[in-house]
């Protein structure tokens, strides 16, 4: 089979729609078997209550936060090195899914940290990380939407998220060694309460639930952008004419 | 000579930009020699010369330090005296000294083609709209130096509204439609 | 040897623009004063806790001022078309955006380094606190430099502007900022700052290594 | 079954804010990203085809 065959937009819309389809509903399956594992299933913590519920999307939320800016990185990398206009799509249709799960994390660890160190907000290394994530997530976005040339503005934002996604790791391993310095609240989330196996098959079931509808939204999103893309050849050459 | 022509958006400038080297084709390649030039672009920069409509001259600098700093960042380092040489030949003489800013549209156009005239050793010259903001005797005057410059075994590749006003034996028009 | 020539009239041309606009060179130069002076004013001036935020606002400070400059780093030489002719030099891109990168910081990042001890004076610093500042910024500005010519490149020929710089650059600022002031902190706290000169030094390399190329490339994306 | 009742189940333990806080941003988050995506792509599509 020739996979170059879907390297091209025109060719890749149909596929995204099929995709798109066959995402949405397991995306609501495991959604729903997540959200059941979440409340009835898992048990109570001991030490924190069921407040501790909260790291049923937390947890999983954070992780596609940052396995999305990899991916973006990725295809990124892959579009620069194969000249492919799909991959810098492919990036730009991650982008907003992923700031939404930043988003997420950081609200959701907020609320979690309230009622748990008594603080809506500590400057421990992955919320902080998080954080940063968001404010790298925003950079990309307001970067590709600052060009009128949609090309170009994917592919200038190609280059920053490629020089970014370095950036998240040195900035988590220096909010450690900040953190250590300081010798201040040493709450983390690393010191997870026993984890009984149920807790990590509800995440994991979460994760799937995020996974699909990421595929799927992405999907949908990158439709439009090979839409758009289309008009604005179309225009352009409209405008050349006159 | 290669004559470029054709309506606003055609493409002119672009097709300028990839024979120069700036852009990149998205599908063919231009070949120098026979090898392609984005394999050895740095040979490729030091034979050609490429000024496009935007001036590239700095505000801050007097006329004489533009010329000079022009040609030296492309590889050319020439004596004072040769630069001052072809400020006079594009009439420019007295401005020397002046800041670029004071200098008139087409003054500040002259002054690209003073950086030609000691260019002229390069083989390939790629001008974008060159006579544009030029008055009938700046014309004239480019003319002839693109002629000679070809009669001395030269290329010129160039965009233009104007007709082209060469020997007919070395001139090629090429018109560009969507 | 050519090359070389190149390099130099490039060198020159870059200074002589500099020192031609002067009010650029100022601009950073009292901008970083005046931000500095200015952080007293939010908290409390007390001889206790002005020595222990000194060293985060003096960076802080830096950190602004190097945005502020890099913002119209390259958009001038873009807009009249200079940035062009110099990339089509016959040398290596790469080189062109050191000498333009070392000018860069040589204007705006080293004078912060003349007038950073006597703005730690306002703030109390000890005499070994401000030599492991001056250090942590000799090893620091030249990454702000760097890192903030690559906003600049990536904004050209957009609508950005110096807002979008701005979000693109403080935030990969933020390990240089930990590392530079927690060099001082882990000093008064009895801990060798080795350990961040290190890391700043190996995040320096890395940038000089890899960055050009990242700047590189975004300049030839906005040329096109 | 470890909530004895419907209350008890909506009070969390005391968490009840925190936790339907957290999960209902998250899945109205969610849900707006997609209806969004979603009414673009089929305006798109729409204005396209005619």
């Amino acid at each position: 089979m020739n996979l170059y065959k879907f390297s091209s937009p025109k060719v890749f819309y149909p596929l995204a729609g099929s995709i798109f389809k066959y995402t949405l509903l397991p995306s609501i399956f495991f959604l729903v078997v997540g959200l059941y594992i979440s409340f009835f299933l898992a048990p109570t913590d001991f030490q924190q209550g069921e407040a501790y519920r909260i790291i049923f999307i937390h947890v999983p939320a954070a992780w596609m936060s940052m396995i999305i800016y990899m991916a973006m990185a990725f295809w990124n990398i892959v579009g620069f090195s194969l000249k492919s206009k799909l991959s810098f799509m492919m990036s730009r249709a991650l982008a907003p899914t992923g700031a939404i799960f930043t988003f997420i994390a950081l609200i959701t660890g907020a609320f979690w940290g309230r009622p748990m160190w008594g603080a809506w907000w500590v400057w421990d290394a992955r919320l902080t990380s998080e954080l940063i994530l968001l404010f790298l997530y925003i950079g990309y976005i307001a970067l590709v939407m600052s060009f009128d040339d949609s090309k170009r503005g994917e592919r200038v934002g190609a280059i920053y998220s490629i020089v970014s996604v370095i950036n998240v790791p040195i900035i988590y391993f220096s909010v450690i060694w900040w953190n250590t310095l300081h010798q201040g609240a040493s709450v983390s989330f690393n010191k997870a309460p026993s984890m009984a196996a149920m807790i990590v098959e509800g995440m994991l079931v979460m994760m799937l639930a995020f996974w699909t509808y990421s595929i799927a939204v992405v999907m949908l999103r990158i439709r439009r952008i090979i839409v758009e893309y289309q008009e604005e050849m179309l225009l352009m050459n409209h405008t050349t004419e006159g | 000579m290669l004559y470029v022509q054709g309506a606003n958006g055609a493409g002119k400038t672009t097709l300028l930009k990839i024979i120069s080297g700036v852009l990149r084709a998205d599908s063919g390649e231009v070949l120098w020699n026979g090898l392609n030039i984005h394999e050895s672009l740095e040979d490729y920069r030091s034979i050609m010369a490429y000024i496009n409509h935007q001036q590239a001259q700095k505000d801050e600098l007097s006329v004489l330090e533009n010329l000079e700093i022009t040609l030296s960042i492309s590889g050319i380092f020439e004596q004072k005296a040769l630069l001052q040489d072809a400020l006079n030949l594009v009439g420019l003489s007295q401005y020397h000294l002046r800041p670029f800013r004071t200098l008139s549209q087409g003054q500040k156009r002259r002054l690209s083609m003073a950086r030609l005239v000691v260019d002229k050793t390069r083989p390939l010259w790629i001008l974008d709209e060159p006579f544009n903001a030029l008055d009938k005797a700046g014309i004239h005057l480019l003319e002839g130096f693109m002629q000679s410059h070809i009669d001395a075994g030269g290329m010129v590749v160039l965009t233009s509204h104007l007709e082209p006003n060469f020997s007919q034996k070395s001139l090629k028009v090429l018109r560009l439609n969507q | 040897m050519k090359t070389l020539k190149i390099l130099k009239a490039l060198f020159g041309r870059e200074l002589k623009l500099i020192f031609r606009n002067q009010s650029d060179l100022f601009t950073t130069f009292f901008f970083f004063i005046i931000v500095c002076s200015l952080f007293p004013f939010g908290v409390k001036p007390s001889s206790e806790l002005l020595p222990q935020i000194g060293p985060g606002m003096i960076w802080i400070s830096a950190l602004l001022a190097s945005t502020v400059s890099n913002a119209r780093f390259l958009l001038s030489d873009f807009n009249d078309g200079s940035l062009e002719q110099i990339f089509l030099a016959p040398i290596p891109s790469t080189l062109i955006i050191y000498v333009k990168v070392f000018v860069q910081w040589l204007t705006t990042g080293f004078p912060l380094l003349i007038v950073a001890p006597i703005l730690s004076l306002q703030f109390g610093l000890k005499y070994q606190e401000i030599m492991v500042l001056m250090i942590s910024l000799v090893i620091g500005t030249p990454l702000l430099t760097l890192i903030g010519a690559l906003g600049s490149a990536l904004t050209l020929g957009g609508r950005g502007g110096g807002g979008l710089v701005a979000i693109l650059v403080l935030p990969l600022y933020i390990p240089v900022l930990i590392f530079g002031v927690g060099s001082v902190l882990s000093y008064s706290s009895g801990i060798s700052p080795e350990t961040s000169f290190l890391v700043l030094s190996a995040i320096l390399v890395f940038a000089l290594v890899f960055l050009p190329y990242a700047i590189a490339l975004s300049i030839k994306l906005a040329l096109e | 079954m470890h909530w004895t009742s419907l209350n008890s189940f909506l009070s969390m333990g005391g968490y009840g804010f925190y936790v339907w806080a957290s999960f209902g941003i998250t899945f109205l988050s969610l849900a707006i990203e997609f209806l969004l995506v979603f009414n673009s792509v089929r305006n798109k599509e729409i204005t396209h085809e005619s």
